[in-house]
């Protein structure tokens, strides 16, 4: 820190040597240190925390930060078909002009009264986000999806009063970890085998394994792997005949051409909506939905914020506030549902936004563009030699799996290949699921051109045929 | 008291119409790229791939607006909000409202931070490993534990990190069955409580003796075999530090616990005292809070979390290894409790905490706390002069970085509440937050200065505060009927708690009041 | 009428002082970067070089302010702005406050436009001049005409440009001193006849006919052999258009004059009439209004300059020239009268005009005008139907893109004035302009709509109108002293006019009112 | 434009064909060609403008922009020594914050009631540079430099009632087109011969020229050719001794460190507030400011825009508003002084902000550190074989000229070099002062690293030492 002669750093003004002396001297002590004298000597840290010099100017902090990002390289400055959880979508400049709002930035936990621009704004998201799901609830957003499938999940068993879940093994496996860890060892979880052909749930594996103690069946659409589970009505029927809920989570991003899971018999629906004009972020963008309808014995097992409107004492004046605030742990701490604490509630003021200015017509043009734009990629794929796209026979919606077991050539190489080439390739699925063999995770959406994906088909083949690719 | 000038105060006021009420058929908001003509030519629509069943039948019921009125609106709303940057947010105690540096937000809206790609090749994020890695470092050395994990979304997620841990070293040792309590204090964050209990855990709440702090008898009543461990803020919401944290920590451990801090806030103990010197096992900073990440309207945001070198193979995968060329993943962490949210965790609050830390030092760090304090005594020293206001416990002593107050006497001889208080407060322009329940201290409220309030802004939120107080003896209704210079007037929350009214969406309020669109 | 619901307004009202009021010793508000010490190893303080009385001798008396509190102050200020983005801005006539896209923004903030210097490489810069090589072509296809100069930094230095090319012109043809005589049209804007002036020109100003229009008997009278040319708006400020303009520029040239064409605003008539059909030599758009640059509290800005082909010569230099490959800088332009501004222009006001093109293409150029129109024309409708209001001039007849109406019968019968009426109108978040001296049409006030308005946000606007013109006759006091909802109330104009009181910096206020600080 | 099933451009609400059709009604035409019936047939315009297609979305307009803008190279991806009229300094986060604000973005020409805030802050951005030139009045800024000076020139015109100007041959060849064609035809420039030696202005010279015509005298500190006039009081001394201004261009930048103008007698300064944390933006960052005493005679014959501070009918309020609106052309028209419109005042506001973050201190250890970075500069750079820097034996400020001449190169051909190594060297010099050969001028402001001036100089030299430099 610089603090030459005398002068405050810019963060920290009352450090300033005269206003400093003045406050000591109200409070009635001498120095700092007094004021710390609760703290015992022992406890006490002797020394100084061994960090790196301060740096001495904002532009030398500045440039000092932009060094170490200038190694990375981005979506931006490559060509990028990585998906699995996180998006590359086109985020509107407006979506980021609302969320870099001072006023938004830095607000936090105000009353109705002075962040009033807060709530309707969250109490918006919620609403934009119920026309897209056709459901009546949604709450403040959650950490990403991965929080909400688990939340919903153990919602369900609070709502069911039972304790399994059974949920669809083409789950991604980086969300079961954290649902695995969130529900033990409250819940039991168990997998459903899919369709090797389909993806789809195996229905007879579900129905010997659905029982009484089943709170509620999981499952994705788009699923982790790309394909649509198309069986939603088969699985929520499944679900409702034992007691058990049927929970999906979805893609947002889908949901102008694809049904909602509300259609087909969903009683909690989530997801992530990191695509709904969010930056990826190195995966900073993500956000958790979860939605349901407007039954009192769901709303009350939401852990989350909802933000409701209501009236106040001028007629005609629009007021908003907590909706079943002791619902909370903030009211109830133990006795209450789950958790709460900061979330990602800024990221749903900007999906509010984004969703504003899509519009129905723009949500529906948003589904149908990356429809073609992945067909189209999956089908040019697949016109290589040994390489077939999808994996899966059904239809899919903005991932799919590259099959290059025939090539007989790693996607390892594949990818670093690519990379060679600026292409980051599609998430290699070989470690997760070991039974694919050589397959990866493509992810097309409305951002990439044709140009772009003919020119991943052209070095695709052209990295392939190379004679001094490894092959496995 | 003397009193510094009152604002003449009035928020932006837009009376804004709720989106939906601004859509007109056939406005846009923006325009959507569509694939070109070659790729229609090829696949078609696209949308007949869907099986009948899984095709949208009516398009979603979203409002169509132009894009100026879209911007418009949501800038409105903006104006209609306080945060840190535009108001005193001092009122917002154990919320650590401190200045967010502009300079660090030009950082994270770089491309080389927004267009990155979690699951990238690791060569090509070199850049973002080393930031993760040096911050994992400086908090290590702030805090004097061994290795830190970035991923969790928030104080709460650590807290639940750390019950998993807790569970985890106990089922490791097979005594998980067995060990199904924790053990945390009244004051603590509710999310103490709430977290571990979401973990599956009985939990043990040590009330407070009569000088505010967590009763050591109590504690030693609790333990028992079956404790797994404690979760702790330090200092509690009453801003008073717990002189005898390293008894209690020792008594967890003679018990076979382990002891996770709630260092949430350590605004005030920066440089002063660690985790490590009390003997805690595993703790963590909110970097949204101490570390200066802005809040954004309640996220996205990190809980740093740390652990002692025999927890490390505990935490969640993947943390960031270094080899003395390059930064790598690593998930070889054998007894990992998996992971408590996708990837590697929100980076551009990484980033902030990291420029934070940069641009203040070990030196800067440290007299920022000492600031924190010193605001924070100098504001208790003026609350106390107010009529009607009090700070329960550990009288005549000092507090680190906020004060749980009372409004017990007021609300007596006044019956004005709190939440009065608080409404009057916004109109001054001013947060005046009731605090968590339980309401342990009656009337609560608290203040939390941070170091990032120059006197000046200081003095004018106690006079507001004093005002209001003089107020409420003086001229009740006033108060009562307030706020009159916000955006909105008292607010009817009767129908918030009853499933018949509230309306969590617009088409719920639409329906249950019968409203056609 | 049917009103709309009118809006229950308030300002952000902060009550915030002068920036010089929040200093205190010590605080610093940003840290400077130092000389590295090997710097001041070799070369000492560096001050050192400086003869004595080169050296200032006392710290200049800015304020002492840590960086938070000065965001703060600013931000506060800022939201006591309206601004296009916020507020529904059509009451600004004449002044074309239409909608800047915020792509344009992000696109305007990239490194490769703020880090440029203009007096790089050209090979450096090939993006940036095929950017304004580029909006020229565009221009020169919207206005007819054969090259534009993209340097003068706003309409009025446009306007110089084209009176300084009048005079090169006329120099070139050894005509300089005798044709010393510009003509202009009184509803055409101020700076027409101010700019010209500048440039040492007799200014004979032609008013207007009974139908408002510029009297061409009157310009029959006013051309001679001393007329070097014309400079006039069209539309004027009254929106109309001058349907014999064609008979105006006939009539100069016949007299050997050249003819510019003030199109600043042209935002009615794009796609629809053209400088080159009328037949002018030169003529300017504002990219900070047609082309929907923001207009920034007042710039910076470019007006864009075009002419014929024969005038090309007379440009400011550097024009944009292409070779087939390279862009590059064009100074041989061998009667250029020089330049008006330095290097090349507001580059980034360039980029916005560009991209707002781009965005719309010929159709979306000529949509824009055609809904502007429609606009206008729908509120003079409205407009009509207010009591006490009139728009003066050709009446039953359609207008462009603006209308100049008059309170004049509300003036007489209430004493209420445009001034009055525009205070009162800020009570509901609206902007009012007086409009430009002279006051041609009494009590004067134009609106402006663009395309950029929802019928719904014009109906409000209107509301708002007839709600203050009903007030006027109904409690002329409540207008009288407004605005009510504003952050000030009613300024006190009388020292702003008189050397003893006027303070134009603080330290003259200070000085004048013997406040020691 | 995209406006397929009749929606409307997102810029174009109206456009929406039911809105559309509902006001034409209330107009009473049928379309919207009637409104335009006053435009004869003969003027209007039968063909389509020629202008390449819209394109199809805002993230096709963004990729086709950046695309272009990608051919530029920057002065952060390079080393750059370019000043001489547009400078690089740094820029400070809070600067582009405020500038950035909608709110002040786009406002323009509100009235103090409903713009308080851009009247305000635009008040302290006087005040602020007041202090910074120690004179009272300053006004809303006018384009640039090159404006404002023209404009001091014509104002002591006016104010002596003179029509001569004498001025230094060291001012900026641009600049120098600037104010020819403003002044022309109503005042004389007249260049004044420098020292070969110091820059400074030949007072021989001057004592020859100046005479009961001279309006003023205008030289500048530092000069374009970056040495500092020592000479102001006799200068200004001169001036008023034969009845005529003392007008003096000067770097704000400077000032934390030297004498303002105003203390050796200048009656009109002026200069670029661009330094004042506005970034180079190819230029688009200039914004010139003119300041004078508080005499009436003086502030009577300013054209620009001067906002003042006064009450309202609420005590202790402060109001703002024109100063002596009268004086401008929007006034009077012709008869006001030169003419007014719209000019740089985000640029004033933003320089405001950074004279607010920067305070005293901040603006003594600007001026400091580039004193002392400039002179490490000139004096590394002279230890280079036939390299001498400064020219003229002066002191500098931020510039200096960097004398090639003994090695034979011309500047253009070592520049050549310099790019090659991701530098930008030197402004050329030899066009505009052919009289002094193989010069350039060279800038170093405080964002220049020890580092860096060292690998300017290690550059320089190794390129200077290479055979295949062409030689002049
Ligand atoms: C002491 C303490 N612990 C935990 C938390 C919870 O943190 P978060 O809101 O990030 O979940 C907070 C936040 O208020 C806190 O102050
Ligand atoms: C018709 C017309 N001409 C000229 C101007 C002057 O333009 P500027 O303000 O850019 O100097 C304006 C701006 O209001 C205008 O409307």
């Amino acid at each position: 820190m610089n603090t030459k002669k005398g002068s405050a750093h810019p963060y920290i003004p009352n450090s300033a040597p005269e206003v400093k002396a003045k406050m000591l001297k109200e409070i009635g002590v001498n120095n700092i240190d007094e004021l710390y004298s609760d703290i015992p000597e022992t406890l006490k840290f002797k020394g100084n925390i061994n960090l790196p010099k301060a740096l001495p100017s904002e532009y030398a902090l500045k440039r000092h930060v932009e060094e170490i990002l200038s190694k990375n390289q981005t979506c931006e400055d490559n060509l990028s078909f990585l998906g699995g959880g996180c998006w590359q979508h086109y985020v509107p400049a407006i979506c980021d002009e609302i969320n870099q709002r001072s006023e938004f930035l830095t607000a936090y936990a105000g009353e109705p009264y002075e962040d009033h621009g807060r709530f309707q704004a969250l109490f918006e998201y919620e609403s934009l986000m119920a026309e897209l799901l056709d459901m009546d609830v949604v709450n403040v957003p959650t950490y990403d999806w991965c929080q909400a499938a688990s939340t919903s999940i153990r919602m369900a068993c609070r709502i069911t009063g039972r304790n399994e879940i059974l949920l669809s093994d083409t789950v991604s496996p980086d969300r079961l970890l954290v649902i695995n860890n969130y529900c033990r060892p409250i819940v039991n979880i168990k997998t459903l085998k899919h369709c090797p052909k389909t993806g789809a749930i195996d229905l007879n594996d579900l129905k010997s394994k659905i029982s009484p103690r089943t709170a509620g069946i999981y499952f994705e659409n788009p699923s982790y792997l790309g394909f649509l589970e198309s069986q939603g009505n088969a699985l929520s029927d499944i679900a409702h005949e034992n007691g058990a809920l049927s929970i999906v989570g979805v893609d947002p991003v889908s949901l102008g051409v694809i049904a909602p899971p509300s259609h087909y018999g969903a009683d909690i629906v989530c997801g992530d909506i990191q695509g709904l004009g969010v930056h990826m972020n190195y995966g900073g963008g993500l956000a958790g939905f979860i939605a349901t309808h407007d039954e009192e014995k769901f709303v009350m097992e939401y852990p989350s914020r909802l933000f409701g409107i209501t009236k106040t004492a001028v007629k005609g004046e629009y007021g908003f506030g907590d909706v079943a605030y002791d619902r909370t742990s903030f009211g109830l701490r133990e006795k209450g549902k789950e958790f709460i604490g900061t979330c990602s509630a800024l990221w749903g003021i900007t999906a509010g936004v984004y969703l504003s200015l899509m519009g129905p017509e723009g949500m529906q043009k948003l589904g149908k563009t990356i429809m073609q734009k992945s067909q189209y990629a999956m089908k040019k794929i697949s016109e290589i030699n040994g390489v077939k796209a999808p994996l899966f026979n059904a239809p899919h919606f903005k991932e799919f799996i590259v099959d290059f077991n025939d090539t007989k050539v790693p996607v390892k190489e594949i990818n670093k290949s690519l990379l060679k080439h600026a292409i980051f390739g599609g998430k290699d699925l070989s470690d997760d699921f070991p039974e694919l063999g050589s397959c990866a995770l493509y992810c097309v959406t409305e951002i990439h051109t044709k140009k772009e994906i003919d020119s991943l088909v052209q070095v695709l083949s052209d990295v392939l045929n190379k004679t001094d690719i490894k092959k496995g | 008291m003397k009193t510094t000038r009152l604002r003449k105060f009035h928020q932006a006021k837009w009376d804004e119409p709720i989106i939906f009420e601004l859509t007109k058929k056939g406005e846009r908001g923006l325009l959507i790229s569509e694939a070109e003509k070659e790729i229609e030519e090829s696949i078609g629509d696209g949308i007949s791939a869907l099986p009948d069943k899984m095709k949208r039948k009516k398009a979603p019921g979203l409002p169509e607006i132009s894009q100026m009125r879209v911007l418009k609106h949501y800038l409105r709303l903006s104006q209609q909000c306080l945060g840190a940057d535009l108001n005193v947010d001092i009122g917002q105690g154990t919320c650590t409202m401190k200045y967010s540096p502009k300079i660090n937000e030009i950082l994270i809206r770089s491309p080389k931070v927004t267009e990155l790609h979690p699951l990238q090749d690791e060569s090509t994020v070199q850049g973002a490993l080393e930031i993760i890695y040096k911050l994992d470092t400086f908090l290590r050395e702030i805090s004097g534990l061994s290795q830190f994990s970035l991923q969790p979304g928030g104080g709460s997620s650590a807290i639940f990190a750390m019950a998993s841990i807790i569970r985890a070293y106990h089922e490791a040792n097979g005594e998980a069955e067995q060990r199904d309590e924790i053990i945390t204090t009244i004051f603590s964050h509710p999310s103490d409580a709430a977290a571990a209990a979401s973990k599956g855990y009985k939990i043990i709440t040590i009330f407070q003796d009569k000088d505010g702090l967590p009763d050591v008898e109590s504690l030693k009543n609790a333990v028992s075999n079956k404790t797994a461990g404690l979760l702790i803020t330090n200092p509690e919401d009453t801003g008073i530090f717990n002189p005898r944290i390293a008894e209690f920590t020792r008594i967890i451990h003679d018990a076979g616990g382990l002891c996770g801090y709630d260092q949430a806030n350590a605004n005030g103990i920066l440089g002063i005292t660690r985790a490590k010197e009390a003997d805690f096992d595993l703790c963590f900073f909110n970097l949204h809070k101490t570390f200066s990440s802005p809040h954004g309207c309640g996220g996205p945001a990190v809980g740093a979390l740390g652990v002692t070198k025999r927890l490390i193979n505990y935490l969640p995968v993947p943390i960031v290894g270094f080899d003395g060329e390059k930064y790598f993943l690593n998930y070889n962490l054998p007894r990992s409790i998996g992971k408590v949210r996708g990837f590697l965790g929100v980076f551009p609050v990484i980033l902030r905490a990291y420029a934070w830390i940069m641009s203040l030092g070990a030196l800067g760090l440290k007299e920022a706390a000492s600031i924190a304090v010193l605001n924070n005594n100098y504001i208790l020293n003026k609350v106390k002069q107010i009529h009607g206001a009090s700070a329960p416990y550990a009288k005549g002593r000092h507090r680190i970085e906020q004060v749980r107050y009372s409004w017990e006497k007021l609300t007596e001889e006044t019956g004005i509440s709190t939440e009065e208080i608080s409404c009057r407060m916004a109109d001054f322009g001013f947060h005046l937050w009731s605090s968590h329940h339980p309401f342990i201290v009656p009337q609560p409220f608290t203040i939390e200065p941070t170091e990032s309030y120059s006197k000046d802004e200081i003095d004018e939120y106690i006079s507001a505060l004093n005002e209001v107080a003089k107020e409420a003896y003086q001229n009740p209704e006033k108060v009562k009927n307030s706020p009159h210079n916000s955006v909105v007037h008292k607010i009817d929350n009767s129908t918030l708690d009853n499933p018949e009214k509230w309306a969590i969406t617009w088409r719920a309020y639409l329906k249950k009041n019968k409203i056609k669109e």
